[in-house]
């Protein structure tokens, strides 16, 4: 009888195991404010594919007859923009770019963050010489990163990409550097070490997957800042090619209007304030879902 | 003693670890983590190394496995110098030394599954197919004491016990000669301690494995090793049979380490050997013999000069002055 | 304590001597030349090819640079291209504003963060905790430039109790202080909002540690336990982010300063820049990162007197 | 000897993902004045938690459900967290086990040695800071005065446990609670600090609860003895009789799996399988699937509490064969 | 209290004598001969002076620092100057120092961004103390207009020689230079001494506001008086405010299209029919708020040499005709790049010639580039179509065709390297005539000829734009966009 006790517990626990992630996802829902920003980006994601079908104008569709026009407006229940193009189209569509852009540029920078910061917390010879050039990056003001890097390739929004992810990098390397750092004392990594393991292996296989944790936290908050530092290089001129309906771009354009139609930079900044929110709980929910202490805490 | 070659020959090995600072962040000082200590294990048998918290034992075995590079003396594995071989070569030999590790929480990657774990030694060191390294895993898992089913789990998902045989079957697979062990059980509850000093034997009498066996807890070092290393401030201070160390102890420390520990005998309460104040940290080295700090028998010239190790009976070493004179007038 | 200042001088110098190259490079290979922009639109090929010379643009890139930095060994980090005022009077005379706005904004920032941080960390999970989370995160996600905007016209134009712009009267003097108010917040949420969550967190982390557990066996009351045996712990990791953050704080004085029309080195900074006014970008970078260099050499020393077990 | 602390049936549960789960259940036990109550057991089997509960300190999600806990007639329990404060540090005290973590890594050892005598004995800073500097000298710490401005990580793990332990004993509390204080601690510092703790107690004429899990140490420290097994107490007695005549076959197991350093003939018993977590439910003795000794009842019916003697008893339904029988001491198999 | 009153009813009795004026940019400069901005000529306008002046309204030059003038033959101007004027150093204002600035203009040495209004001008002799005479190679018809040109104007030669008057500026103008905090401020005081009457402003403070919006919110605190250019997104809201006052009036200004005649198609008239056809320059005006004027002629309405007839020669928008010869030249679905800089004017007329020249078929993307970059690419021709403007600061028709179109200053002004030696002749005989009438005849020719062969499709003229506190009056704007503070009043 104790047998096939312990046998349906070894099923359960082999079933939870399997589970990982849906119990990560869960842990994260438990937290409601996590659970409440899920749904944003799960919203978000869906206005990217499905823009095209959600809109009956096209997001550049001018109409400069019908500039201007206020929230709820027949037609355009976002109204429209100063060259009369449809507020609820160039949103929708702009949801990828937003998207595109914060995810990619982190990406990029995690990358080369990644690679900085494992070198450096690994190798002691390399520690000196790259995290004297993160400092560099570091004390490098962003804007200027970027309007040089703009000024240099030109503006587009590849390269509003690349300076952003620039600037995600020093961040990064230094928080993989720290992990790395606490990780490669672990007694898990010596294992690795008497075994025989290279440093390729111990690198990638070993210590990366350690660090994940701290790693989404910085990737999702830095999402938030990537799609703002957008709406930051368009006020200045830098930012995404005009017509393009960037959200920060159109917030930068919109701000001009203000007085007239306020909802012209309104709505994109609720726009990224609503996607930069739901990055950062459900950054905040990883973390905690990621936190081994998870447990007494719940 | 046998002149026939031992597995292995440690002769005066040290590694200082320099502690950094100034403005150009140069080195210091050193620690002197292992300070000359001289050793020969044969095979199938066991050395215990005992000492207190932070004298050099963790250090000494790393030394050994070449996990640490040596700052001076030299090592011989089967007769040849391991720091002599090349890289290629040295790698073969590796295999032959393994380790266990102290904490069974913490010498697992928690994010992979114990079966993937065993398999990578495997993917290191051998051409084995997917299916015949899952085979030699669960046979691994099954000589530790551990069910096949339990290939697929993550380390959380195991108690302390079970962790560690995962550590002694990651050791056991690439078939080692000599096993070091620190503090293998030294976190473990006694009831599942026991469990694993049990396996431990077992496995030594199967496998005709050759043991280094670290640890702090006097009473666990005795039970499994043959033969036992006492060092102090990364120094060697008596070395000899179990018997020897444990019954007629020559070195003041030695004899305070045995006095201090609690027996499981409430009415006959050992009388103490007390020591005055703590270890020195390692970076302040103390001149003459290391131990004259706390020694309760110190003489003046043990501040100053180094005493000499040994051998005051067969097999049984020791370095202090006092014991030394001791012996010449016995 | 002095060797640590000695060391962090050394690499400063040597962040600056790279990133003078940076700029330096980045600026000359970068499109656009300071002559089309002094010249104007209608300038003919030969009126730059004068001004080139004049400025000694001419010269190879390399030449420039050592040049420069033999300039800048004797004292003299040259002069504007634009108005040929001495790029350190450029600076130093506007300096001062943006020290003031940055000091005030980060001073802001860390009152409210600090405070809003303790406060949802006491109470977590309460509804004090979800709306000043949403607050923080609400501060994270508004553009400067916008937030600017938006208190000029509540607080200055319609409300008309501060003034709109500008940061010239002395900061103890009532109208410098009304002058502070805008621009310090503006510059101020975003880190007060990651100040906030930091010290949250951080807080959290403490609160479980073996030390407060302690405390709490010897009867400390909840307010001391919180002031004196939590916050310093949990202040260790928020000063590193006060230090980093400063970096971004620098980067949104020059929106700041662009909304508020106030006359400090982060305009210089993208004025230049427009104008291809390449000793006054250099000199400003190179300011701006001394500076940063210098906040956090005073962030270490702040954490040396927080942690003692941090000795230099 | 009169009764200090009293604790009756007393259970803890902790809220956890999988729901509300018992840590300690059930158990009942006194200490009296100049006591030393030893609780052993292994890791997990509820004796830190048992040592919070009295103290009040169980982490959030942790809660004392049913049960009493006694102190000089007092009920613990009952009382609002603002009259445990006026307790805590004064006659009740709490020594820990990691004395690299508990002590404040910020604050000087004088500021945080002064606390509770400014607290409870509302001295003035000078007069607390005086008898701060009596009590380093009284645990044995050199230098005391040097000592008070310094930071806990210049002193070694030996000082810090010292300087806990006068934390602890400054307003000479009347009750001591002490989890594990010296398991981190190297045997030679460890001898110091019991000889210490034993000493400090006859002077004080307090009650000690120390929890360990380790054997050598309970024969040094304990008058009585406490065996915790999964959240119960599965034995308890004077000390004598737990390492003489132990009752409770997890008892003997455990005392048979210690190496002995004086034995060097000694055949280690092992007792199979780990410890139950909390969730897992078990019918009838807790300790059923481990025991050799397991009957059919065992694993129907929890066993109660079997006197053994007046001051020795053992929750195991060998007990009840034994006095049903009237059978001596229980042989092997 | 009775004081504090008093002291009330005193500030409300005498009106105010201070303004202020918001700037976006700082000045580059304040010495006429250095500078070429703009921004620098707002405040040098208010303290130096030039021989002569164009009326603001008939833009015709009148004589200011002169006296009257005469060309007794095609190549010589004497010009007689007013006496008794000093300098705000005290240096007596003679025919010296015409010539010595003149000089200094035309001095290679000094490099004077605006050396090319007086490149015909071969010799400035001193005739007497009070007489200059300025000889020519050829006959220069714009003299008069270049004559009146902001940075044509007299300098202080003693304060040239000893100081810098780029950063203290001497002139013999109504306001005297008091101080300049660069990018902060710029403050000018009344001249005294001036020798018309003195202004009434007492103090005029030039303010730095790099953002409108801040701007148009001092003005509506009443931190600044005045501010000019309004971009036409901020006109609603400026003439929303109660206690502003809005001016707007045409200007000089003509922004366009240019197509880069180097490149193909865009060198092919057809090409350029199409986009001209394509293009609605009535929708493009008709969303300025009433800031610009429809009118496809490139030389405007407020610019000498300016014909109604012109406007009949314009491809006035027909997007049936544009995709029909697209159709026929196999134009469909060409993937053009609108070049533009990212200021906001332009990236307007960018966002929305994308959006029209889609509509006739064509591939258009747009590509923005901050504005050096820009000036950069833009000279050496690597872009297809750009967006520019030119201000015709002169007001003449001569110096708008020649500079932007005369294939003498391809690589340099010419953006649209547009080579029509036709037209050449043209224009350049329009700058060699004396005779006023004449010159605009040919200035008419040129004028349809350029737009005939469309390297330009001319977007607007613009309007020039001034909105100022109520308190404020007299202050006039005109259409080149200068403005003077001398006949300003506050009440
Ligand atoms: N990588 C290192 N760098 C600097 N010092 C080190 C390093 N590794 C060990 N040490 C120092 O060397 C000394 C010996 O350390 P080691 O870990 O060998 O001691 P140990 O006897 O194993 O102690 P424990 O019982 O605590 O494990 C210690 O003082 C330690 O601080
Ligand atoms: N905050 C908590 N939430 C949930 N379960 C907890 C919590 N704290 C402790 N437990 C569980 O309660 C049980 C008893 O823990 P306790 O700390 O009392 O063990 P212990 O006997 O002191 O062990 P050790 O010797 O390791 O200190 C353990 O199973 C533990 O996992
Ligand atoms: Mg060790
Ligand atoms: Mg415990």
């Amino acid at each position: 009888m104790s047998a096939t006790v312990a046998d349906d517990k070894q099923k359960a626990r082999k079933k939870s195991s399997e589970n990982r992630f849906i119990k990560t996802v869960k842990s994260v829902i438990k937290n409601k404010l996590a659970a409440v920003g899920l749904v944003i980006i799960f919203l978000i994601v869906i206005a990217a594919i499905f823009a095209p079908v959600l809109s009956s104008y096209g997001p550049n569709e001018q109409h400069l007859q019908s500039t201007k026009l206020g929230v709820g407006s027949e037609g355009h229940f976002l109204g429209t923009d100063n060259y009369g193009r449809d507020m609820w189209s160039r949103i929708v569509n702009g949801a990828s770019i937003s998207l595109l852009v914060g995810i990619c540029s982190v990406g990029i920078g995690l990358i080369g963050g990644i690679i900085l910061g494992l070198l450096a917390g690994y190798y002691r010879q390399l520690d000196g010489i790259i995290m004297r050039i993160v400092d560099l990056l570091f004390a490098f003001p962003g804007i200027l990163l970027a309007m040089l890097i703009i000024a240099m390739l030109g503006t587009s929004l590849i390269n509003v990409v690349i300076a952003i992810s620039i600037w995600s990098i020093p961040g990064c390397a230094r928080i993989v550097r720290g992990s790395v750092l606490s990780i490669k004392k672990q007694e898990y990594i010596l294992a690795m070490k008497s075994v025989g393991a290279s440093d390729w292996r111990i690198l990638f296989k070993h210590i990366l997957p350690n660090c994940t944790a701290p790693l989404i936290v910085y990737g999702t908050m830095r999402m938030a800042t990537a799609i703002l530092s957008t709406s930051a290089l368009s006020y200045l001129g830098l930012g995404a090619q005009p017509p393009t309906p960037e959200w920060g771009a159109m917030i930068a354009a919109g701000q001009d209007f203000m007085w007239e139609a306020p909802h012209l930079a309104i709505i994109p900044g609720v726009a990224i304030m609503l996607t930069v929110f739901a990055f950062n709980v459900v950054g905040d929910g990883l973390r905690d879902a990621l936190d081994p202490n998870m447990d007494l805490n719940t | 003693m046998e002149t026939q070659a031992q597995l292995l020959e440690v002769k005066n090995i040290k590694k200082h670890f320099p502690i950094k600072g100034g403005i150009l962040q140069r080195p210091q000082s050193f620690v002197k983590a292992v300070n000359g200590v001289d050793l020969t294990v044969s095979e199938g048998e066991t050395l215990g190394i005992v000492g207190e918290s932070g004298c050099g034992k963790s250090t000494l075995g790393r030394l050994v496995i070449g996990l640490e590079k040596l700052t001076e003396g030299t090592i011989f594995f089967n007769g040849e110098s391991i720091g002599d071989l090349p890289d290629r070569k040295l790698k073969k030999y590796k295999r032959n030394l393994q380790m266990i590790f102290q904490d069974p929480y913490a010498s697992l990657n928690p994010r992979q599954k114990i079966g993937d774990a065993l398999e990578e030694v495997f993917i290191i060191h051998s051409e084995m197919d997917k299916t015949e390294r899952q085979s030699k895993v669960k046979e691994l898992l099954k000589e530790v004491g551990l069910k096949e089913e339990h290939y697929d789990r993550f380390p959380h998902e195991f108690s302390g016990g079970q962790r560690q045989r995962v550590g002694i079957a990651r050791a056991l697979a690439l078939n080692p000669s000599l096993i070091v062990c620190d503090e293998a059980v030294s976190a473990l509850d006694v009831s599942v301690q026991a469990q694993i000093m049990k396996l431990l034997k077992k496995l030594q009498e199967k496998y005709n494995l050759t043991y280094l066996f670290i640890s702090h807890d006097l009473g666990v070092v005795r039970h499994m090793s043959d033969r036992v290393l006492v060092m102090y401030l990364g120094a060697q201070v008596e070395m000899g049979d179990s018997q020897q160390i444990y019954n007629n102890p020559l070195h003041p420390y030695t004899k305070a380490l045995l006095s201090a520990i609690p027996r499981t005998n409430p009415k006959h309460k050992s009388e103490r050997i007390k020591l005055q104040g703590d270890l020195p940290s390692a970076s302040d080295y103390p001149k003459g013999c290391p131990f004259h700090t706390r020694c309760p028998i110190a003489q003046a010239h043990c501040a100053e000069v180094i005493p000499e190790w040994r051998e005051v009976e067969e097999n049984h070493f020791v370095a202090c002055h006092e014991v030394q004179q001791k012996g010449r007038l016995e | 304590m002095i060797s640590l200042i000695i060391r962090r001088f050394f690499q400063l110098l040597l962040l600056l001597l790279g990133i003078s190259f940076l700029v330096f490079m980045s600026m000359h290979f970068a499109p656009g030349d300071p002559a089309t922009i002094i010249g104007g639109p209608n300038a003919t090929s030969s009126d730059l090819e004068a001004i080139r010379e004049e400025l000694g643009l001419d010269r190879p890139v390399l030449v420039q640079y050592f040049d420069y930095l033999g300039g800048i060994l004797q004292g003299d980090f040259g002069y504007s291209y634009q108005t040929g005022q001495a790029v350190t009077e450029a600076i130093l005379t506007r300096f001062p504003t943006t020290v003031k706005l940055a000091a005030s904004s980060t001073l802001v920032a860390i009152i409210i963060g600090v405070i809003a941080g303790i406060i949802s960390a006491r109470k977590q999970n309460s509804w004090i905790d979800v709306t000043s989370t949403t607050f923080a995160l609400a501060g994270v996600s508004i553009p400067n430039f916008w937030l600017g905007a938006m208190l000029i016209l509540v607080f200055a134009v319609n409300l008309q109790l501060l003034p709109v712009g500008g940061l010239n009267a002395p900061f103890y003097t009532l109208e410098g202080l009304k002058e502070l108010i805008l621009p310090s917040i503006t510059l101020g949420t975003a880190s007060a909002a990651l100040i906030a969550r930091m010290t949250r967190s951080s807080m959290l982390e403490v609160v479980r540690s073996d030390y407060i557990r302690t405390a709490k066996a010897k009867g400390v009351r909840k307010r001391p336990l919180i002031w004196i045996h939590a916050l310093k712990n949990a202040m260790i990791p928020v000063v590193t982010v006060i230090g980093i953050n400063f970096g971004t704080l620098l980067g949104g004085t020059i929106i700041t300063e662009q909304v508020f029309a106030i006359n400090g080195v982060g305009r210089l900074m993208i004025d230049a820049i427009a104008a291809r006014d390449f000793p006054i970008v250099q000199g400003t970078v190179l300011l701006v990162a001394a500076v940063f260099v210098v906040v956090n050499l005073i962030v270490d020393i702040i954490y040396a007197l927080i942690d003692p077990r941090i000795g230099y | 000897m009169s009764q200090l602390l009293q604790v009756e049936n007393l259970e803890t549960k902790f809220r956890t993902a999988d729901g509300k789960l018992p840590a300690v259940r059930n158990i009942s036990f006194s200490v009296d004045k100049e006591e030393t109550l030893c609780i052993v057991g292994e890791s997990g089997s509820g004796k830190s938690i048992t040592s919070l509960s009295i103290m009040g300190l169980l982490p959030p999600n942790g809660e004392i459900s049913s049960g009493s806990i006694l102190l000089d007639g007092d009920n613990l329990t009952e009382k609002t967290e603002e009259e445990m404060e006026k307790l805590r540090g004064n006659t009740l005290s709490m020594i820990f086990q990691e004395p690299m973590t508990a002590l404040n890594p910020v604050l000087t050892i004088g500021y945080q040695l002064r606390e509770p005598l400014i607290i409870h004995k509302k001295m003035s800073k000078k007069e607390a800071n005086k008898k701060s500097i009596e009590l380093l000298d009284k645990v044995g710490i050199p230098n005391p005065k040097e000592k008070m401005a310094q930071y806990p990580h210049e002193l070694s793990g030996g000082m810090r446990q010292r300087v806990m332990i006068s934390i602890a004993l400054a307003c000479e509390p009347s009750l001591l609670v002490a989890d594990e204080p010296t398991t981190a601690l190297d045997v030679t510092i460890q001898a110091q600090i019991l000889d210490l703790m034993n000493e400090l107690k006859e002077e004080i004429g307090m009650g000690v609860v120390f929890v360990t899990h380790d054997m050598g140490v309970v024969a040094e420290i304990a008058d009585r003895v406490m065996v915790m097994y999964a959240g119960e107490v599965v034995e308890i007695a004077d000390v004598e009789s737990i390492f003489e005549n132990p009752q409770h076959p997890y008892t003997k197991g455990l005392l048979n799996s210690v190496p002995d350093v004086d034995d060097e003939t000694q055949e280690l018993e092992v007792i199979q399988g780990s410890m139950p977590g909390l969730d897992e439910e078990i019918t009838g003795c807790r300790f059923h699937p481990r025991c050799p000794f397991a009957m059919e009842t065992c694993k129907q019916k929890e066993p109660p509490l079997f006197e053994v003697t007046s001051d020795h008893s053992s929750k195991c339904w060998l007990q009840e064969v034994k006095q049903d029988g009237n059978s001596g001491a229980i042989t092997r198999s | 209290n009775s004081e504090g009153s008093s002291g009330k009813s005193d500030g409300g009795s005498d009106a105010p004598s201070e303004i202020t004026y918001a700037t976006t940019s700082d000045a580059a400069g304040l010495s006429p001969i250095d500078t070429n901005d703009s921004v620098s000529s707002n405040v040098t306008y208010q303290v130096y002076e030039t021989l002569f002046t164009q009326n603001p309204e008939t833009l015709e030059p009148e004589p200011l620092l002169a006296e009257s003038y005469e060309t007794p033959d095609e190549n010589t101007w004497v010009i007689k100057l007013k006496e008794g004027i000093t300098f705000h150093d005290g240096t007596p204002f003679n025919a010296e120092a015409v010539k010595y600035t003149f000089d200094q203009m035309k001095d290679p040495d000094r490099a004077a961004p605006r050396a090319s209004l007086l490149d015909p001008v071969e010799s400035i002799e001193v005739k007497d103390e009070y007489t200059v005479v300025l000889k020519t190679k050829e006959p220069y018809g714009p003299m008069l207009a270049a004559l009146s040109h902001t940075n044509a104007a007299i300098v202080s030669p003693t304060a040239d020689k000893e100081g810098d008057i780029n950063k203290e500026p001497v002139g013999t103008g109504p306001f005297v230079f008091e101080e300049w905090v660069e990018g902060d401020h710029i403050t000018l005081t009344k001249n005294e001494d001036y020798w018309r009457e003195p202004a009434e402003i007492e103090t005029v403070t030039y303010k730095v506001v790099p953002e409108v919006s801040t701007a148009i919110s001092m003005l509506e605190t009443g931190e600044v008086q005045f501010i000019d250019a309004i971009p036409s997104d901020h006109l609603g809201r400026v003439e929303s405010i109660g206690n502003v006052e809005v001016q707007k009036s045409e200007g000089t200004r003509v922004s366009y299209l240019g197509f880069n005649m180097e490149k193909e198609p865009f060198n092919e008239l057809e090409f350029r029919k199409a986009v001209a056809y394509g293009i609605n320059q009535e929708a493009y005006v008709s969303q300025l708020n009433g800031i610009g004027v429809h009118n496809e002629s490139i030389i405007g309405p407020k610019v000498f040499g300016y014909n109604e007839e012109a406007t009949s020669s314009a491809y006035e928008y027909d997007p049936e005709k544009a995709k029909q010869i697209i159709q026929e030249n196999g134009y469909d679905g060409q993937e053009i790049t609108l070049f533009s800089a990212n200021r906001d004017n332009y990236m307007k007329m960018a966002e929305i010639v994308e959006s029209q020249l889609t509509e006739i078929g064509l591939n258009v993307s747009i590509e923005t580039m901050e504005w050096a970059s820009f000036l950069d690419t833009a000279r050496q021709g690597d872009y297809e179509m750009t967006f520019l403007g030119w201000a015709n600061s002169t007001a003449d028709g001569s110096e708008l065709l020649y500079p932007n179109l005369h294939s003498d200053n391809i690589g340099a002004s010419n953006y649209s390297r547009y080579s029509n030696s036709e037209f050449d002749k043209l224009v350049e005989e329009s700058r060699t005539s004396v005779d006023q009438e004449a010159r605009k005849e040919k200035l008419h020719e040129a004028n349809v000829l350029a737009m005939k062969d469309a390297p330009w499709v001319v977007m607007q003229h613009g309007m020039v734009t001034l909105a100022y506190d109520k308190s404020v009056e007299g202050l006039v704007v005109d259409p080149t966009g200068m403005w003077s503070l001398y006949p300003v009043t506050r009440e």
